[in-house]
């Protein structure tokens, strides 16, 4: 099923693949979660992801050379893989029939042309994709550290993945800070019976948190569910209460404004902590220079980066976040 | 010998042999490494580096890029680490790729490209320079040179003085009238290979700011979008000067697959590049390969070069 | 007076007042009868009709246009009825669409463009000339007048004199080093109007045939695939010249809805015309001024004047 | 569902209309049916269409405006149109739920982008047309003339709606003449079974020739079936047999050698026809000047085309047969 080119004989570590579609269910407000499987060997490179790579994922099909519109590739990141389809799908049943291998799991909302596609993939489908990109998440050293994980919108799938990896790395301390537009956004993967009354009660509510024992707190723009407001006031707010989280390790994912945000917040409470950060890509491997981030850093760069800029694609996407230069 | 029904796909580019055609285009394959996970790089007919300039550039204000119908616009700015960190750190790694290695370079003045290509004359595995003199990007991408045939040729003369027995490459700019006149004085003034076309000068407005989506404001176009527009200006360009001079042209804009390539190998290219299309899919390089020695089989032709400028 | 919330979408090209800024392209849309089961004409700002020559024209051999990706490619040759039939059979058809028609004029010589002028000059419905001074695909198509300056300065010349107070838009080739010194040259010469672009000279070759895929060989691009250096030549000329001199320009290349239409706006069109997207679907034209009409009222313009050339 | 748009009151001719995918079915050899529904008043023009008009389809998604590969529409003949569900799909049981109004059946064969993508449409999905397009095939005044129809692969769809057509007008003198590359073009519009031994001799084996109880002739150029070769021969051979068809009326569609072939064969037997011509379109509307033929015309034409040429499109794509100028 899967193949790359051109590889050494030794294990790659990353390729272009073809995977085929298992599933695609819809979540609440635009979002799908697609389920992409890929059988044989190759795939194994795709086994050792790191949570906060992404895959660059072909929104048309590469073999019609006829139609090349949208042209470039999509970026998306890894929001689970196993080879256990239980494990990415808790809510069904019996995985589907005829495939068997790797499970790779993102969750994208529909926007333009290319997610658009991706949408209208169906069960057996071939999805071409390179992966797995960039540099994850590093772990802290000790399992007993706190973790705080705080995500919005789209920026959540790479912390749910996160949130599997810390856990079977035997962390235990961890918490997820979820924010939406609005609780449509958190239908299907919320257990709404579940939330506390008080919205800065951290609870087993959301699911692809909870699959690794990761409590929430849920926030909404428009007040609908949860605490009312973002989510770094929701943090903000916890923090302020909560002062046995005042030492925790922060990870975050999510649009610009927030990350921002965040990273102020972490500076004003002395927190340390990553940003997986998202940018305009057109290669998503290092080979276009179209994603750079100014970061704080002064000499040359040996890899093509001269000066203040990083590429998210190929240095990030997971930056410390003290580095990153928001403007 | 070639095994039977096995096609030669070699060509020279001056006095350096490829192995076959396809060459990575300047700007979309990095140096070299960035690609050794997605295709096997030797089989690459050579290699064409992104633009070195004498200093290291940090590049444009992001957005750098910008997709557009069938294309992308990009204003990377020659974003590089400069003449000497690539000397020093790129040059090993490029040792290491077993087939032709042409650096491309760029400059804001004469006295810039000479001494870039004064200090790469001769180095290993440097087998040829390709001058960028149409980056729409910059003030410094040597634009003015590609525009002018009186200051391209005083260029290409004084590269040439520098670098004797070097293979020199000149890109043109499809951003000009009649590009045959530039081909002509690229030639006439020592330019060994002609490569074109580098991108259109090009924008894309944010409807919501009201700005342009590009920090640069304009960028280049390349991709599908552009193949008639380049198809055109080499086919243009082989018959006017390429030809009648015995001079082997690169033809690049918008390849992505074997048949576009075919096309320009029929219009007169006697290499192609890739660009764009590598950005997407890496191993479209050696897919392309394959398909012109399919295309070759298929047409019982024992050399690719039989079929260079055989449009009727 | 407007209803509340209703923003004016009326234009002026030099003193013809437009309903709003969306015309169609030349070439593309016949003489407007073709469309009528497809879009409501009434709803037009204007109608620009297929070039006209003074005498028939059979066109070019089949085949005569091509799609490339997000493009196309044609090379039709000027194929028209000619200046006596076209007035005998066409203009009154013409005269019964209620907006603004505009007659677009091809020819070889000055003589040529004067004589058709001439005989259009006054007559209902038409109210004002496009010159065609680009078409890629005859040699009598004015490219010769579009790409030299002083030979357009004094086209426009003679045509203004013949003419005197006619409206006159100049259409300006893309194929070019620097399209300002054409605009300049036309507004100098007393063209009222620019209009750009018309489409940039492109290939297509057959590789089983190895022919040329065009009959004419070479042919002219459109559609989304140029837009982006459509939408910088507008943005170029707007800067250079129509924004100093007051002259407004008429935008086209490669625009399919009003998103379209708005970047060339912003980038200094008063108005747009759509060509290859009406032989997609002629119902666009109209899709494209309502989507400006919700644009503007989104943002509480009360003029679509307002946003002309508003590019930060 | 139809829509028309900037009609006037009374009936359109034509118009663009959305109509949805009431079925697809693949017939052998990378052919497929395609059922559209179209529902409404403005389905109307369209229940008028004759036979050898066409349809200019939009082979993606023309809201998208962020994709615009493969840009043009592509043309096909009308192959069938009946508000009776059943017409047009005898051995289905049951008119699929849902769909009302008209139903318009192309036959396509899947070469390029645009029919790749057309063949991925399903049951329910939206497709944008214009149509009725061109001027269909005139019928002989008098019913009782004989009539035969000569088509060539994906020529012959234009064919089965002038056999429906006629059959309605009361002819009953119909011949239908099929020529393919090879059988699995009939595999599944033949009745093998009734394949007469002699393959000259007119029998009920092709479905949608029959449904309007026209007997047909098959050829096969690979020999595989039916009279061994291309389709042409086989009507010279029949004519030379059968006497009483000489002074039958041709109508044919399909490839332009074949189409020469037959018009050389109706002057050597002095026969009148018509021919449905193809040709390469961008517009399918008179607006480009694409798809010119050349015709035996001295004069200047008033609709655009100046001496020799004639658009398909809108002056054809049925022309008579002896106008044309095969090159
Ligand atoms: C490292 C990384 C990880 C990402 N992970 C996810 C994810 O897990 N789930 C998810 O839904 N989205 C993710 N995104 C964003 C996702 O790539 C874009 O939503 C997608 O490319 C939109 O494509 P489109 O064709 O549907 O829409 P488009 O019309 O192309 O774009 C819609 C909007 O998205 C922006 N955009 C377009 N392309 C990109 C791009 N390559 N990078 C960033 N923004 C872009 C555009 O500027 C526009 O505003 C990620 C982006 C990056 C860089
Ligand atoms: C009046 C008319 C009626 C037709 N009816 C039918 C029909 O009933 N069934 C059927 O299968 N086909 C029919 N065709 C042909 C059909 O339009 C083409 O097969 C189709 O456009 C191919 O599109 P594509 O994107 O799949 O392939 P492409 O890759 O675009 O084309 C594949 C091949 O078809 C040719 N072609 C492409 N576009 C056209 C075009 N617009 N007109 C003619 N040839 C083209 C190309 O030159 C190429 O050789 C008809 C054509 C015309 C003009
Ligand atoms: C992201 C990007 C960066 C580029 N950088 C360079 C460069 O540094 N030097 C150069 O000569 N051309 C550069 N180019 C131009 C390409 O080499 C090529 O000429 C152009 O893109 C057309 O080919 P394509 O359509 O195959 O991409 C760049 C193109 C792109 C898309
Ligand atoms: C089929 C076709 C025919 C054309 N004929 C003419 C013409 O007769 N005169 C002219 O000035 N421009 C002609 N053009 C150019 C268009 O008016 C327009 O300038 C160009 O196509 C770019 O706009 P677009 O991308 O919206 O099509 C023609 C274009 C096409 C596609
Ligand atoms: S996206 Fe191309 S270098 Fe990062
Ligand atoms: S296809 Fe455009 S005029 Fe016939």
């Amino acid at each position: 099923m899967g193949n790359s080119i051109g590889q050494t004989p030794k294990m790659p570590r990353r390729g272009e693949f073809t995977a085929r579609v298992a599933d695609q269910i819809h979540l609440g407000d635009g979002n799908n979660s697609l389920l992409l499987a890929l059988a044989g060997q190759p795939a194994d490179c795709l086994a050792q992801a790191k949570a906060g790579q992404f895959i660059q994922v072909a929104c048309r099909d590469l073999n019609d050379f006829r139609q090349t519109d949208p042209l470039l590739r999509r970026p998306f990141s890894i929001a689970g893989i196993s080879k256990n389809y239980q494990q990415l799908r808790p809510h069904s049943d019996a995985k589907p029939a005829g495939f068997e291998g790797l499970f790779l799991e993102i969750i994208y909302r529909v926007l333009g042309p290319g997610t658009a596609w991706l949408s209208r993939q169906k069960a057996g489908d071939s999805i071409n994709l390179l992966g797995p990109l960039g540099n994850g998440f590093s772990l802290p050293g000790d399992p007993n550290e706190k973790v705080i994980l705080i995500g919005g919108g789209v920026g959540l799938p790479p912390l749910y993945f996160l949130a599997d990896q810390l856990s079977q790395a035997g962390f235990t301390n961890l918490l997820g800070f979820a924010g939406a537009r609005t609780k449509s956004h958190f239908e299907t993967a919320a257990n709404l019976a579940k939330l506390p009354s008080d919205p800065l009660i951290p609870a087993a509510v959301l699911e692809p948190f909870a699959r690794s024992k990761t409590d929430a707190i849920l926030a909404t723009e428009d007040r609908s569910i949860g605490f009312p407001g973002s989510i770094v006031q929701a943090l903000e707010m916890f923090l302020q209460k909560r002062s046995d989280w005042n030492q925790a390790r922060i990870y975050t994912c999510g649009p610009k404004g927030m990350l921002k945000a965040v990273a102020d917040l972490a500076r004003r409470h002395n927190l340390a902590g990553q940003v997986c950060m998202e940018n305009y890509m057109s290669c998503g491997i290092g080979l276009c220079q179209s994603c750079v981030v100014a970061v704080k850093t002064a000499a040359a760069e040996p890899d093509g980066t001269a000066g203040k800029y990083k590429l998210v694609c190929s240095n990030g996407p997971v930056f410390d976040m003290e580095k990153i230069i928001w403007d | 010998m070639e095994p039977f029904n096995q096609p030669d796909l070699s060509v020279h580019l001056g006095k350096v042999q490829l192995a076959n055609p396809v060459l990575t285009a300047s700007g979309t394959c990095g140096y070299s490494m960035e690609l050794r996970d997605f295709v096997d790089l030797t089989r690459l007919g050579g290699f064409i580096t992104k633009s070195i300039t004498l200093e290291p550039r940090p590049g444009n204000p992001p957005q750098r890029t910008c997709e557009t119908h069938s294309g992308m616009l990009n204003a990377i700015g020659l974003a590089n680490v400069g003449l000497e960190l690539f000397c020093e750190e790129k040059i090993p790694l490029l040792q290491r790729l077993p087939v032709p290695v042409f650096v491309n370079v760029a400059g804001k003045t004469i006295e810039e490209y000479v001494a870039v290509a004064s200090r790469l004359y001769g180095l290993e595995p440097v087998r040829g320079l390709e001058l960028n003199v149409s980056c729409p990007n910059v003030r410094e991408g040597g634009m003015t040179f590609g525009k002018d045939p009186r200051l391209l040729a005083e260029l290409v003369r004084a590269v040439r003085k520098a670098c004797p027995d070097t293979l020199l490459i000149v890109k043109l700019t499809p951003n000009v009238t009649d590009i045959t006149l530039l081909a002509r004085a690229a030639v006439d003034a020592g330019a060994d290979v002609l490569s074109l076309v580098n991108t259109f000068t090009g924008m894309a407005i944010d409807i919501e700011t009201r700005k342009p989506v590009l920090g640069n404001r304009v960028g280049g176009l390349s991709g599908p979008a552009i193949k008639p527009i380049a198809l055109y200006l080499v086919h243009q360009v082989y018959q006017a000067v390429a030809k009648p001079a015995g001079i082997p042209l690169i033809g690049l804009g918008g390849i992505t697959c074997s048949h576009d390539a075919l096309e320009f190998i029929l219009a007169g290219a006697t290499a192609v590049s890739v660009g764009t299309a590598v950005l997407v899919r890496p191993s479209c390089l050696v897919q392309i390969i394959d398909g012109i020695q399919t295309y070759l089989i298929r047409y019982r032709c024992k050399k690719v070069t039989e079929i260079i400028g055989s449009l009727q």
